[in-house]
Protein backbone atom coordinates (compact mmCIF):
# COMPACT_ATOMS: atom_id res chain seq x y z
CA UNK A 1 0.00 0.00 0.00
CA UNK A 2 0.90 3.79 -0.33
CA UNK A 3 0.16 6.10 2.41
CA UNK A 4 1.13 9.71 2.53
CA UNK A 5 2.53 11.23 5.74
CA UNK A 6 2.14 14.92 7.00
CA UNK A 7 5.09 16.81 7.96
CA UNK A 8 5.90 19.99 8.80
CA UNK A 9 8.59 22.69 10.19
CA UNK A 10 12.10 21.83 8.89
CA UNK A 11 11.22 18.69 7.82
CA UNK A 12 8.69 20.31 5.24
CA UNK A 13 11.38 22.59 3.83
CA UNK A 14 13.66 19.30 4.04
CA UNK A 15 11.34 17.51 1.86
CA UNK A 16 9.75 20.22 -0.13
CA UNK A 17 6.59 19.33 -0.07
CA UNK A 18 4.13 19.05 3.39
CA UNK A 19 3.45 15.00 2.66
CA UNK A 20 5.32 12.80 1.32
CA UNK A 21 4.88 9.56 -0.05
CA UNK A 22 6.10 6.32 1.23
CA UNK A 23 5.48 2.51 -0.27
CA UNK A 24 4.86 0.00 2.51
CA UNK A 25 4.96 -3.54 2.97
CA UNK A 26 1.59 -5.82 4.18
CA UNK A 27 0.03 -4.98 7.53
CA UNK A 28 2.33 -2.02 8.62
CA UNK A 29 2.60 -0.43 11.47
CA UNK A 30 3.99 3.25 12.54
CA UNK A 31 7.50 1.47 12.83
CA UNK A 32 7.26 0.23 9.39
CA UNK A 33 6.42 3.85 8.13
CA UNK A 34 9.20 5.44 9.82
CA UNK A 35 11.65 3.36 8.23
CA UNK A 36 9.77 3.73 4.60
CA UNK A 37 10.47 7.22 5.17
CA UNK A 38 13.94 7.13 6.28
CA UNK A 39 14.81 4.40 3.29
CA UNK A 40 12.85 6.22 0.35
CA UNK A 41 13.73 9.65 1.54
CA UNK A 42 16.65 9.91 2.68
CA UNK A 43 16.88 13.48 2.92
CA UNK A 44 14.44 12.61 6.09
CA UNK A 45 16.46 10.35 7.76
CA UNK A 46 17.92 12.83 10.81
CA UNK A 47 14.35 13.62 11.75
CA UNK A 48 13.67 9.69 12.20
CA UNK A 49 16.15 8.27 14.45
CA UNK A 50 14.00 9.05 17.35
CA UNK A 51 10.34 9.80 15.30
CA UNK A 52 6.81 10.40 16.81
CA UNK A 53 3.71 10.12 15.27
CA UNK A 54 0.09 11.51 15.40
CA UNK A 55 -2.64 8.92 13.90
CA UNK A 56 -5.63 10.24 13.20
CA UNK A 57 -5.04 13.77 15.05
CA UNK A 58 -3.67 11.80 18.26
CA UNK A 59 0.04 10.52 19.39
CA UNK A 60 0.41 6.57 18.91
CA UNK A 61 2.82 4.49 19.75
CA UNK A 62 5.04 2.86 16.94
CA UNK A 63 3.34 -0.63 17.62
CA UNK A 64 0.06 0.61 16.12
CA UNK A 65 -1.11 -0.88 13.06
CA UNK A 66 -1.55 1.46 10.14
CA UNK A 67 -4.72 1.34 7.63
CA UNK A 68 -4.52 3.45 4.13
CA UNK A 69 -7.22 5.45 5.65
CA UNK A 70 -5.32 6.74 8.41
CA UNK A 71 -4.24 10.58 8.92
CA UNK A 72 -0.50 9.70 10.12
CA UNK A 73 1.40 13.04 10.90
CA UNK A 74 5.45 12.90 11.87
CA UNK A 75 5.22 15.44 14.86
CA UNK A 76 9.05 15.47 15.89
CA UNK A 77 10.84 19.03 16.38
CA UNK A 78 7.83 20.70 17.23
CA UNK A 79 9.05 24.92 18.06
CA UNK A 80 5.84 26.23 19.59
CA UNK A 81 6.63 28.79 22.43
CA UNK B 1 -18.10 25.43 42.44
CA UNK B 2 -15.32 27.10 44.11
CA UNK B 3 -12.82 24.61 43.52
CA UNK B 4 -13.02 24.39 39.67
CA UNK B 5 -10.26 26.33 37.68
CA UNK B 6 -11.04 29.02 34.66
CA UNK B 7 -9.51 27.49 31.35
CA UNK B 8 -8.82 29.15 28.49
CA UNK B 9 -6.48 28.06 25.56
CA UNK B 10 -6.59 29.30 22.07
CA UNK B 11 -4.81 29.44 18.67
CA UNK B 12 -5.75 32.14 17.04
CA UNK B 13 -4.42 33.87 13.77
CA UNK B 14 -1.48 36.68 13.44
CA UNK B 15 0.27 37.64 16.89
CA UNK B 16 -1.25 37.80 20.22
CA UNK B 17 -2.25 41.42 20.41
CA UNK B 18 -4.22 43.01 23.45
CA UNK B 19 -7.37 43.33 20.89
CA UNK B 20 -6.68 39.30 20.34
CA UNK B 21 -6.28 38.77 24.07
CA UNK B 22 -9.64 40.77 24.38
CA UNK B 23 -11.67 38.73 22.43
CA UNK B 24 -9.90 35.47 23.32
CA UNK B 25 -11.07 36.43 27.38
CA UNK B 26 -14.61 37.48 27.04
CA UNK B 27 -15.02 33.89 27.02
CA UNK B 28 -14.57 34.36 30.73
CA UNK B 29 -15.24 37.39 30.89
CA UNK B 30 -17.92 36.83 34.33
CA UNK B 31 -15.80 33.95 35.89
CA UNK B 32 -12.11 35.54 35.87
CA UNK B 33 -13.45 38.93 37.26
CA UNK B 34 -15.31 36.94 39.73
CA UNK B 35 -12.11 35.29 40.89
CA UNK B 36 -9.90 38.43 41.19
CA UNK B 37 -11.93 40.18 43.60
CA UNK B 38 -12.72 36.36 45.84
CA UNK B 39 -9.62 36.91 48.04
CA UNK B 40 -8.46 33.66 46.77
CA UNK B 41 -5.77 34.56 44.57
CA UNK B 42 -2.39 34.98 45.97
CA UNK B 43 -0.10 34.96 42.79
CA UNK B 44 -0.76 35.98 39.04
CA UNK B 45 2.59 35.41 36.99
CA UNK B 46 2.03 36.44 33.09
CA UNK B 47 4.42 35.46 30.62
CA UNK B 48 4.75 36.76 26.91
CA UNK B 49 6.94 34.80 24.40
CA UNK B 50 7.78 37.48 21.67
CA UNK B 51 9.86 37.29 18.25
CA UNK B 52 13.25 38.23 18.47
CA UNK B 53 15.24 39.75 15.91
CA UNK B 54 17.29 36.68 15.32
CA UNK B 55 17.39 33.09 15.15
CA UNK B 56 20.16 30.14 14.75
CA UNK B 57 21.40 29.93 11.34
CA UNK B 58 20.09 26.02 10.27
CA UNK B 59 22.70 23.78 8.69
CA UNK B 60 25.35 24.79 11.74
CA UNK B 61 26.85 21.59 13.32
CA UNK B 62 25.02 21.00 16.28
CA UNK B 63 27.64 21.36 18.91
CA UNK B 64 28.98 24.42 17.18
CA UNK B 65 27.71 28.00 19.07
CA UNK B 66 24.85 28.71 16.81
CA UNK B 67 25.24 31.34 14.78
CA UNK B 68 22.37 34.20 14.72
CA UNK B 69 21.13 35.17 11.00
CA UNK B 70 18.16 38.55 11.15
CA UNK B 71 15.00 37.77 10.91
CA UNK B 72 11.89 40.07 9.92
CA UNK B 73 8.95 37.27 11.02
CA UNK B 74 8.67 34.06 12.55
CA UNK B 75 5.69 31.71 10.00
CA UNK B 76 3.87 29.24 12.56
CA UNK B 77 2.32 26.33 11.59
CA UNK B 78 -0.22 24.85 13.56
CA UNK B 79 -1.21 21.10 12.85
CA UNK B 80 -5.44 21.51 13.36
CA UNK B 81 -7.58 20.57 15.26
CA UNK B 82 -4.64 18.56 16.80
CA UNK B 83 -2.69 21.15 18.13
CA UNK B 84 -5.64 23.32 19.28
CA UNK B 85 -6.97 19.95 21.17
CA UNK B 86 -3.37 19.46 22.57
CA UNK B 87 -3.43 22.96 24.12
CA UNK B 88 -6.44 22.63 26.01
CA UNK B 89 -5.38 19.43 27.45
CA UNK B 90 -2.37 20.47 28.13
CA UNK B 91 -3.99 23.26 30.22
CA UNK B 92 -6.87 21.52 32.20
CA UNK B 93 -3.63 19.03 33.04
CA UNK B 94 -1.18 21.63 34.41
CA UNK B 95 -4.73 23.30 36.07
CA UNK B 96 -5.12 20.22 38.48
CA UNK B 97 -1.63 18.82 38.90
CA UNK B 98 -0.55 22.47 40.23
CA UNK B 99 -4.12 23.39 42.08
CA UNK B 100 -4.25 26.55 40.06
CA UNK B 101 -7.27 29.08 40.35
CA UNK B 102 -6.51 29.86 36.27
CA UNK B 103 -4.51 29.43 33.27
CA UNK B 104 -5.44 31.24 30.17
CA UNK B 105 -3.52 30.30 26.67
CA UNK B 106 -2.83 31.83 23.54
CA UNK B 107 -0.63 31.37 20.64
CA UNK B 108 -0.50 32.34 17.17
CA UNK B 109 -1.14 30.69 13.87
CA UNK B 110 0.48 32.54 10.72
CA UNK B 111 3.16 35.11 11.13
CA UNK B 112 4.28 36.97 13.43
CA UNK B 113 6.95 40.09 13.12
CA UNK B 114 9.62 40.83 14.99
CA UNK B 115 8.73 42.64 18.05
CA UNK B 116 5.53 40.94 18.49
CA UNK B 117 4.36 38.18 20.89
CA UNK B 118 3.49 34.87 19.71
CA UNK B 119 2.48 33.06 22.98
CA UNK B 120 1.22 33.98 26.34
CA UNK B 121 0.73 32.13 29.42
CA UNK B 122 -1.14 33.89 32.57
CA UNK B 123 -1.45 31.53 35.70
CA UNK B 124 -3.34 32.32 38.99
CA UNK B 125 -2.83 30.39 41.76
CA UNK B 126 -3.26 30.51 45.95
CA UNK B 127 0.38 31.31 46.47
CA UNK B 128 3.65 31.62 44.37
CA UNK B 129 5.20 28.49 44.29
CA UNK B 130 2.82 26.10 42.47
CA UNK B 131 2.50 29.30 39.79
CA UNK B 132 6.18 29.05 39.19
CA UNK B 133 6.14 25.48 39.11
CA UNK B 134 3.17 25.55 36.90
CA UNK B 135 4.52 27.53 33.84
CA UNK B 136 7.93 26.03 33.53
CA UNK B 137 6.03 22.88 33.44
CA UNK B 138 3.72 24.21 30.81
CA UNK B 139 6.09 25.67 28.67
CA UNK B 140 8.29 22.39 28.70
CA UNK B 141 5.28 20.18 27.36
CA UNK B 142 4.28 23.02 25.00
CA UNK B 143 7.49 22.67 23.63
CA UNK B 144 6.87 18.60 23.37
CA UNK B 145 3.10 18.07 22.96
CA UNK B 146 1.85 20.82 21.26
CA UNK B 147 2.29 19.97 17.38
CA UNK B 148 3.09 23.92 16.19
CA UNK B 149 5.44 24.35 14.39
CA UNK B 150 8.10 28.04 13.76
CA UNK B 151 10.08 28.82 10.32
CA UNK B 152 11.83 32.09 10.37
CA UNK B 153 11.53 34.19 7.59
CA UNK B 154 14.92 35.78 6.87
CA UNK B 155 15.70 39.49 6.83
CA UNK B 156 18.53 38.96 4.19
CA UNK C 1 24.86 50.92 25.63
CA UNK C 2 23.20 48.29 24.15
CA UNK C 3 23.99 45.76 27.32
CA UNK C 4 23.21 47.82 29.74
CA UNK C 5 19.89 46.64 31.81
CA UNK C 6 16.81 48.56 32.77
CA UNK C 7 16.18 48.64 36.22
CA UNK C 8 13.67 50.12 38.09
CA UNK C 9 13.12 49.19 42.16
CA UNK C 10 10.80 51.12 44.71
CA UNK C 11 8.89 51.09 47.59
CA UNK C 12 5.66 53.23 47.27
CA UNK C 13 2.60 53.91 49.85
CA UNK C 14 -0.43 51.65 49.50
CA UNK C 15 -1.34 49.16 47.21
CA UNK C 16 0.90 48.66 43.67
CA UNK C 17 -2.26 50.00 41.44
CA UNK C 18 -2.36 50.88 37.93
CA UNK C 19 -1.77 54.56 38.47
CA UNK C 20 1.27 53.78 41.02
CA UNK C 21 2.90 51.83 38.58
CA UNK C 22 2.07 54.14 35.89
CA UNK C 23 3.98 56.88 37.91
CA UNK C 24 6.74 54.64 38.78
CA UNK C 25 7.57 53.78 35.49
CA UNK C 26 7.03 56.75 34.44
CA UNK C 27 11.64 57.62 35.14
CA UNK C 28 12.15 54.56 33.16
CA UNK C 29 9.48 55.87 30.11
CA UNK C 30 12.11 56.31 27.40
CA UNK C 31 14.49 53.25 28.38
CA UNK C 32 11.59 50.56 28.24
CA UNK C 33 9.71 51.21 24.92
CA UNK C 34 13.27 51.79 23.15
CA UNK C 35 14.15 47.78 24.69
CA UNK C 36 10.75 46.51 23.83
CA UNK C 37 10.71 47.65 20.15
CA UNK C 38 13.98 46.42 19.76
CA UNK C 39 13.82 42.84 18.90
CA UNK C 40 16.54 41.96 21.73
CA UNK C 41 13.74 40.89 23.88
CA UNK C 42 12.00 36.94 23.66
CA UNK C 43 10.85 36.49 27.13
CA UNK C 44 8.68 39.28 29.54
CA UNK C 45 7.36 37.75 32.32
CA UNK C 46 4.89 39.38 35.66
CA UNK C 47 3.90 38.41 38.52
CA UNK C 48 2.20 39.96 41.03
CA UNK C 49 1.43 39.34 44.97
CA UNK C 50 -2.24 39.65 45.74
CA UNK C 51 -3.20 39.80 49.59
CA UNK C 52 -5.48 37.12 49.85
CA UNK C 53 -8.24 37.01 52.29
CA UNK C 54 -6.81 34.45 55.38
CA UNK C 55 -3.58 34.10 56.66
CA UNK C 56 -1.90 31.57 59.58
CA UNK C 57 -3.39 31.75 62.78
CA UNK C 58 -0.23 32.84 64.73
CA UNK C 59 0.19 30.88 67.93
CA UNK C 60 0.25 27.20 66.41
CA UNK C 61 2.51 24.38 66.72
CA UNK C 62 5.13 24.76 63.64
CA UNK C 63 4.70 21.37 62.38
CA UNK C 64 0.89 21.25 62.56
CA UNK C 65 -1.11 22.52 59.60
CA UNK C 66 -1.66 26.27 60.02
CA UNK C 67 -5.03 27.43 60.88
CA UNK C 68 -6.27 30.09 58.58
CA UNK C 69 -8.31 32.87 59.85
CA UNK C 70 -9.74 36.15 57.38
CA UNK C 71 -7.82 38.92 57.10
CA UNK C 72 -9.31 42.23 55.94
CA UNK C 73 -5.50 43.67 55.05
CA UNK C 74 -1.83 43.41 55.56
CA UNK C 75 -0.02 45.95 56.71
CA UNK C 76 3.46 46.38 55.45
CA UNK C 77 6.29 47.60 57.40
CA UNK C 78 9.41 48.95 55.64
CA UNK C 79 12.95 49.85 57.62
CA UNK C 80 13.80 52.80 55.51
CA UNK C 81 16.06 53.33 53.83
CA UNK C 82 17.68 50.10 53.95
CA UNK C 83 14.76 48.28 52.70
CA UNK C 84 15.09 50.32 49.32
CA UNK C 85 18.96 50.44 48.98
CA UNK C 86 18.16 46.27 49.38
CA UNK C 87 15.95 46.13 46.89
CA UNK C 88 18.10 48.06 44.51
CA UNK C 89 20.96 45.74 44.98
CA UNK C 90 19.10 42.90 44.95
CA UNK C 91 17.62 44.14 41.62
CA UNK C 92 21.12 44.76 40.14
CA UNK C 93 22.55 41.77 41.32
CA UNK C 94 19.48 39.62 39.81
CA UNK C 95 20.27 41.34 36.28
CA UNK C 96 23.57 40.94 36.21
CA UNK C 97 23.92 37.25 36.80
CA UNK C 98 20.85 36.15 35.06
CA UNK C 99 22.18 38.35 32.35
CA UNK C 100 18.67 39.86 32.16
CA UNK C 101 17.56 42.99 29.32
CA UNK C 102 15.02 44.68 32.35
CA UNK C 103 13.94 44.41 35.83
CA UNK C 104 10.99 46.54 37.84
CA UNK C 105 9.89 45.70 41.24
CA UNK C 106 7.81 47.88 43.33
CA UNK C 107 6.91 46.74 46.87
CA UNK C 108 4.09 47.99 48.98
CA UNK C 109 4.56 50.30 52.24
CA UNK C 110 1.02 50.11 54.69
CA UNK C 111 -1.89 48.67 54.09
CA UNK C 112 -2.72 46.39 51.41
CA UNK C 113 -6.32 45.22 51.00
CA UNK C 114 -7.60 41.77 50.19
CA UNK C 115 -7.54 41.53 46.75
CA UNK C 116 -5.32 44.53 46.18
CA UNK C 117 -1.51 44.26 44.58
CA UNK C 118 1.10 44.53 47.71
CA UNK C 119 4.38 43.32 45.16
CA UNK C 120 5.13 43.62 41.55
CA UNK C 121 8.14 42.08 39.96
CA UNK C 122 8.33 42.07 35.63
CA UNK C 123 11.82 40.79 34.07
CA UNK C 124 12.30 40.96 30.19
CA UNK C 125 15.24 39.01 28.73
CA UNK C 126 16.31 37.56 25.46
CA UNK C 127 15.03 33.90 26.58
CA UNK C 128 12.47 32.17 28.90
CA UNK C 129 14.79 30.24 30.67
CA UNK C 130 17.01 33.09 32.30
CA UNK C 131 13.45 35.06 32.98
CA UNK C 132 12.02 32.02 34.83
CA UNK C 133 15.11 31.47 37.07
CA UNK C 134 16.02 35.23 37.47
CA UNK C 135 12.35 35.23 39.13
CA UNK C 136 12.93 32.38 41.35
CA UNK C 137 15.54 33.89 42.52
CA UNK C 138 14.69 36.98 43.36
CA UNK C 139 11.37 35.99 45.53
CA UNK C 140 14.01 33.59 47.62
CA UNK C 141 16.25 36.56 47.89
CA UNK C 142 13.82 39.58 48.60
CA UNK C 143 11.71 37.42 51.56
CA UNK C 144 15.60 36.59 53.11
CA UNK C 145 17.82 40.43 52.24
CA UNK C 146 14.91 43.03 51.89
CA UNK C 147 13.50 43.97 55.56
CA UNK C 148 9.98 44.13 55.01
CA UNK C 149 7.49 43.07 57.55
CA UNK C 150 3.53 42.38 57.19
CA UNK C 151 1.23 42.52 59.92
CA UNK C 152 -2.52 40.76 59.20
CA UNK C 153 -5.36 42.61 59.92
CA UNK C 154 -7.85 40.67 61.02
CA UNK C 155 -11.40 40.82 59.90
CA UNK C 156 -12.96 38.73 63.26
CA UNK D 1 26.58 51.00 78.34
CA UNK D 2 22.93 50.54 77.17
CA UNK D 3 21.48 50.17 73.80
CA UNK D 4 18.21 50.56 71.91
CA UNK D 5 17.49 47.31 68.89
CA UNK D 6 15.12 48.58 66.35
CA UNK D 7 12.69 45.36 66.30
CA UNK D 8 9.96 44.87 63.62
CA UNK D 9 7.09 42.46 63.10
CA UNK D 10 6.29 39.70 64.70
CA UNK D 11 8.70 40.16 67.32
CA UNK D 12 7.76 43.64 67.73
CA UNK D 13 4.47 42.52 68.21
CA UNK D 14 6.29 40.00 70.93
CA UNK D 15 8.00 42.99 72.87
CA UNK D 16 4.76 45.51 72.63
CA UNK D 17 7.31 48.24 71.40
CA UNK D 18 9.19 49.22 68.26
CA UNK D 19 12.17 48.77 69.95
CA UNK D 20 13.83 47.01 73.13
CA UNK D 21 16.25 48.53 75.31
CA UNK D 22 19.50 46.17 76.35
CA UNK D 23 22.20 47.04 78.86
CA UNK D 24 25.38 45.19 77.20
CA UNK D 25 29.67 45.41 79.24
CA UNK D 26 32.34 46.31 77.61
CA UNK D 27 33.42 46.64 74.04
CA UNK D 28 30.25 44.67 73.19
CA UNK D 29 29.93 42.76 69.38
CA UNK D 30 26.33 42.06 67.91
CA UNK D 31 26.69 38.05 69.58
CA UNK D 32 26.46 39.85 72.71
CA UNK D 33 23.50 42.09 71.90
CA UNK D 34 21.54 39.22 70.69
CA UNK D 35 22.45 37.35 73.88
CA UNK D 36 21.27 40.53 76.18
CA UNK D 37 18.26 40.63 74.03
CA UNK D 38 17.12 37.02 74.85
CA UNK D 39 18.23 37.21 78.74
CA UNK D 40 16.89 40.30 79.22
CA UNK D 41 13.37 40.19 77.21
CA UNK D 42 12.55 36.59 77.08
CA UNK D 43 9.38 36.70 75.09
CA UNK D 44 12.04 37.43 72.11
CA UNK D 45 14.23 34.69 72.72
CA UNK D 46 11.82 32.48 69.94
CA UNK D 47 13.83 35.41 67.61
CA UNK D 48 17.39 35.16 68.50
CA UNK D 49 18.10 31.82 68.11
CA UNK D 50 20.16 32.11 64.51
CA UNK D 51 19.61 36.08 64.65
CA UNK D 52 20.89 38.70 61.79
CA UNK D 53 21.24 42.13 62.37
CA UNK D 54 21.57 45.56 60.14
CA UNK D 55 24.05 47.94 62.08
CA UNK D 56 23.66 51.60 60.55
CA UNK D 57 21.49 50.38 57.53
CA UNK D 58 23.29 47.38 56.63
CA UNK D 59 23.70 43.75 57.21
CA UNK D 60 26.14 42.98 59.83
CA UNK D 61 28.57 40.00 61.10
CA UNK D 62 27.85 38.66 64.82
CA UNK D 63 31.63 40.04 65.60
CA UNK D 64 31.29 43.20 64.22
CA UNK D 65 31.83 45.61 67.36
CA UNK D 66 29.33 47.97 68.43
CA UNK D 67 29.37 51.66 69.85
CA UNK D 68 25.91 53.30 71.81
CA UNK D 69 25.64 55.56 68.88
CA UNK D 70 25.00 52.71 66.75
CA UNK D 71 22.04 52.24 65.15
CA UNK D 72 21.08 48.57 65.27
CA UNK D 73 18.44 46.66 63.87
CA UNK D 74 16.96 43.03 64.41
CA UNK D 75 16.28 41.69 60.87
CA UNK D 76 15.39 38.34 61.16
CA UNK D 77 12.05 36.72 59.68
CA UNK D 78 11.06 39.56 57.26
CA UNK D 79 7.83 38.50 55.09
CA UNK D 80 7.83 41.03 51.98
CA UNK D 81 6.31 39.86 48.74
Amino acid sequence: MHLDVLVFGSIAIAAKADRVRVRLGDAPTLADVARAMAEQHPPLAFALQSPRFAVNQAFASLSTPIASTDEVALITMVGGG
Amino acid sequence: MDRSPVILAAILDGPVDPSAEAKALSSAARALPELNTSGRVGATLRFEGIVRRDEPSPGAPPSAAPILRPICALDYQSYDPMAQAQLESLSRDISREFGLLALTTLHSRGRVRVGEISFLLTISSSHRAEALAAMTAFIDRLKRDVPIWKTPVWAD
